[in-house]
């Protein structure tokens, strides 16, 4: 993934949140028309993060993320035809239909999992890290997790674990300020992230502009390439915001109009498109962002149309 | 309370709560989202407003730490009410319900009083997938120390939070979120005890032991799949303490039972229930003692594979129809 | 591999970590104090200066974190080793074991292996106090898609190490840590896999399924109290996989069963067993099947309470003798 | 427990400590012969902490301890006759012989439990402090913990909390150098103990000679004021050594002669003896040393004489 031009990677990280947003959109639609069961969170809002980081990281490199997941998954290559199927249920689906939305992983691609257990990733991604270095295969590992983790246990002792190692692990915090129904800033009264992140002796730990994918990118190459180096690991808190409720159906009564809109008129989409746009290049885009809408269009159509799982198979893949 | 004619199942769980927080000061209410967010399925909704933040407490995503903290509070002469959202998350704070509460009592010889309440829910079925449909309540009845209330319906959920509340040592409440929104004709049905069963339907052909939500879904396999079978319906209401003598004696009366629960059939609590039954009565009746809960897999997302995992009124009706037959 | 005639239970362990680990360059070793300081019971010595520090690897007390990353670890090609010191402390780690380690292959439809062993230990009767004297392997066996091994002499540690470390899923490895010491005078018995129970002393009076430290117990039992009983003595090796089938066909031999473990009775992993024992052979025996566990309370610390809570020779040769006269 | 003077301040600290040691001695004494059953893990060496921290406490206040607690329960008002009974299995015992060595409590002094889980007492502490905030009882909690317990999520949590419900909650952690067998320094690479508490918002860190009595005591009346005031809790972190190894039987291989002699020069008994002497007051200890010893020669010899629980009692205390 080492593209040609800054405008190039531009253009492909706009790309990448196109086709998240275009997923998320048709994800929130569908659970409403009632065709995805159980629950669903999208990323609306939080595309930049997604499309930053990973667009930094190599195929071989590894992800964990969260129950908000999707976004990462499809820019660290997951095929969005398999995750919709997957989400409709079905048998071609990423997981043949046994995951679902929260457990949408894809080992061969480093997708080591989304994740329905707050914080839960945060090791997943320290060991993996771990194996890297131990195998010498040079991968890095990046941890999605939401500021609502940095409360759990897990997120202290991977830290710990972490430093400890000189893992190439890189703790990326999608602050959307919200965890669930609740403002995280109520239930934290310590230093700001990042300060706390260099008690534990990161190699860095910075807070990034969340919404702005080159932002993102710069600061993931800088992690990426200083923990392929072997200098350990680092902390990045991404501030972004997430426009749909916790959950699909949430009315999100806990936070006021003006605050969304704020947000939305800082949308990650539009910031890139500006940038591009300065760049003279503001007409490259439209096609672009129009093929990855006809893309999702069409991943919908293929998993309504994939098989459901066989019962049958209820018990297979229980054991190795 | 609401004021419909039939209360739900969660306007059991708030009038519970509601009632013990006003006659007794040292209830407080503790856990992620309870407050000003009512709870992710509002079952704490309207606490907040009445009692206010010091008494209805939001908390970090620290479920360990909150645990261990009702821990200390209750030493110290709180009453905490704290929800574990949802049951597959006592994996992340197993340590201070199994090896803080459950056992200070005895490991200190009596000298300590643990008044705390374990709010939790399960409820399989809807595609939540493999971390957020557990019923592990096997794993907590297992734990000397402990004891285990998992009710069916509006009447029961507030009478056995009532005594949860009241119980000076700690008790683990599993509520059933797919019992919620259910009205409960039986409302006006008198309080019972915990660790006492309810027959909930009389019958001769066969005993039927269950809990939570399976309760209805036998009496729903009964009255959709089972005219020619004459089933008699136990609700076994708490696993610990467990009335072995009330289901023993119906299993008497009618020869053959079946426990069924959501839990895995596999090393789960309906393992105790049968295998108990069949010590007491092995030379006393006819008929088989059964199991029927869910397969040995995780619980799978898509809904044919979730169908084929849980028991529901066909399979159920199946294994009811078996047990008759041998 | 220890030069003496016969090898102790402590001995199999390290040898068969030591194989392991020259075999395959991912095998590596992680734990509180199992490196340099090999161990508390020192089933490790040895490894770290063999194998070295990036492959026998101290950690912080953080077991929640070293699991999880164990979890991260296979997924990403190492087969760790993870040590947890006691049984009673997967409380503070079951998120990893129970959520991730087991689920993840079923979760992603196969696509991942999860080559990681749970190296844990129990070991009551030593008034180790009650956190640090469960056997709660029925909590793990209840949990898809983990396999739980509880090997009961040096040749079984040994062999079912190996499987345990060469099978590409989730192994939670329960040692005893009273049979440390414990020569094995059968070590040159053949290796036998995991998921097949192993026939002790033949017998016609009743058979006796257990596994760990309570084999040697049961044999005790025989030797010392029950000259006049004719006791089959079965070694289950496994609970996941479990041998039914060899079980049962020695059930229905003798007719009788009595299921002995050191864990708690309700709710344990002999309920299990043993409902599934009565479940296959309702119609084909004469006698009882019964199980024999600790009672329900925690682990006691004074001597004579310790000894009055678990089973042991005088215990086991009660249920034995009842069985029989039953 | 409001002394008159800081010279008998220290005295009866001098006399705490003696006491803890004496007790302790006795216990390897009586564990080596056989008649302690399990395993034990004495304070040799620790007592200053104990004696000081728990002398700025009040009756109401509230203690959680670890596995090496005997000292803190003593000097929280423990009955060594009990605790001695306890040890030795006895029904008299401080928990009728269920509990032992590493379960000893006082609920109605305040000792909230002694704790074989690693971290486990310290969110159990900031409950009580909880308590005590809702209840308007004006308590004050403490926490003691081995340094060992600070990688644990339960640290990380316990402090999390404390802060976010100002509770008066004092973290207390013997940082005697070693967890187990390991070198706790190996196991951390980040900031110190102190820095990285600051940044969960406490209100004061504080590291402190823990061999030096009168400056725990000092440090833990602060604390124990501001906590009281309603300023919200304080770690103290007490730099200590334990003379023996980890548990008695440990041949504690892992450190040197040397290290252990160089600590044994600062015994915490000398350095408040000598303190005492320099204000003239040198005689004065000596009696009450000797009463401390014959205090614990009597606590064998009840302990010792005290009826074993009947085995009956095995299924009482389980339930309330
Ligand atoms: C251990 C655990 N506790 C609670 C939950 C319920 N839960 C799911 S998402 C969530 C909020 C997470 O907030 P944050 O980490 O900020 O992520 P965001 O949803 O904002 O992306 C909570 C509490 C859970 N899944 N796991
Ligand atoms: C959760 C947990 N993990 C591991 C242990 C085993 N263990 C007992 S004491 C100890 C070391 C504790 O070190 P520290 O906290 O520094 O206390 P110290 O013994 O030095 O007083 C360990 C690892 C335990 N009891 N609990
Ligand atoms: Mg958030
Ligand atoms: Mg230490």
């Amino acid at each position: 993934m080492v593209p040609t031009s800054a405008t190039d990677v531009l253009l492909g990280d706009l790309v990448t949140m196109a086709r998240i947003r275009a997923f998320e959109e048709q994800v929130s639609r569908w659970f409403k028309e009632g065709k995805i069961p159980g629950f669903v969170h999208v990323s609306i809002g939080q595309e930049a993060v997604a499309a930053g980081v990973c667009g930094a990281l190599e195929p071989g490199d590894f992800i964990t993320t969260t129950h908000r997941g999707h976004g990462h998954c499809i820019a660290k290559g997951a095929d969005p035809r398999a995750m919709m199927a997957e989400l409709f249920g079905r048998a071609d689906g990423t997981c043949g239909g046994k995951g679902g939305s929260m457990h949408i992983a894809e080992p061969r691609l480093g997708i080591l999992g989304a994740n329905g257990i707050v914080g839960a990733g945060l090791p997943i991604a320290v060991g993996a890290a771990l194996a890297s270095v131990r195998r010498g295969t040079k991968a890095v590992a990046v941890a999605f997790a939401g500021e609502g983790a940095t409360a759990s246990g897990a997120f202290h002792e991977a830290l710990t674990l972490a430093v400890l190692w000189r893992a190439p692990a890189i703790f990326v915090i999608e602050n959307n300020r919200y965890a669930e129904f609740t403002d995280s800033d109520a239930m934290w009264r310590g230093a700001p992230l990042v300060e706390r992140a260099l008690g534990y002796g990161l190699h860095a730990a910075e807070q990034v502009d969340g919404n702005d994918v080159q932002a993102v990118r710069t600061v993931a190459e800088r992690a990426v390439a200083a923990c392929r180096d072997g200098s350990g690991p680092w902390l990045v808190e991404a501030l972004t915001y997430r426009y749909h409720g916790h959950y699909e159906g949430d009315p999100a009564r806990y936070r006021d109009e003006a605050e969304l809109a704020a947000w939305q008129a800082r949308d990650p989409l539009t910031i890139a498109q500006r940038a591009l746009e300065a760049q003279g290049l503001g007409e490259a885009a439209g096609p672009l962002i129009a093929a990855a809408a006809a893309e999702m269009d069409e991943a919908v159509a293929h998993g309504l149309a994939a098989p459901l799982p066989d019962p049958e198979a209820v018990l297979a893949d229980v054991f190795a | 309370m609401s004021s419909r004619e039939q209360p739900r199942y969660i306007d059991g769980i708030r009038a519970a709560l509601a009632e013990e927080m006003e006659r007794d000061e040292d209830v407080v209410v503790i856990g992620v989202d309870v407050a000003a967010g009512g709870g992710v399925y509002g079952a704490t909704r309207g606490l907040y407003d009445r009692f206010g933040p010091d008494r209805v407490m939001d908390t970090p995503i620290a479920e360990a730490g909150v645990l261990g903290a009702a821990v200390g509070a209750a030493m110290a002469g709180l009453r905490p009410v704290v929800e574990i959202m949802y049951m597959d998350f006592v994996t992340v704070c197993l340590d201070p319900i199994v090896n803080q509460a459950a056992k200070l009592r005895y490991m200190t010889g009596g000298r300590v009083q643990m008044p705390i309440v374990f709010r939790t829910q399960t409820g399989g079925g809807r595609s939540s997938g493999a971390q957020h449909s557990q019923s592990l309540e096997g794993m907590l009845a297992h734990v000397p120390g402990l004891k285990v209330y998992l009710p069916s319906d509006a009447r029961d959920v507030h009478d056995l939070t009532v005594a949860a509340i009241r119980d000076d040592g700690p008790v683990v409440l599993v509520e059933n979120r797919r019992l919620y929104a259910r009205p409960d004709p039986e409302w006006e049905r008198p309080t019972l005890p915990p660790g006492v069963a309810r027959v909930v339907r009389a019958g001769s052909d066969v005993t039927v032991v269950t809990w939570g939500r399976m309760v209805a879904e036998v009496a729903r396999a009964c009255d959709e799949l089972l005219s020619g079978i004459s089933v008699e319906l136990i609700d076994l209401r708490t696993l610990v303490p467990l009335d072995l003598d009330t289901v023993a004696e119906r299993v008497l009366a009618t020869g053959r039972a079946l426990v069924v629960h959501e839990a895995v059939t596999d090393f789960g609590p309906g393992a105790e229930v049968a295998m108990a039954l069949t010590e007491r009565l092995l030379y006393d009746i006819e008929g088989p003692i059964r199991r029927h809960g869910a397969l040995p897999a995780p619980v799978p997302y898509s809904p044919p594979l979730e169908q084929a995992a849980l028991p529901g009124p066909p399979s159920i009706a199946r294994a009811i129809r078996e047990l008759v037959a041998a």
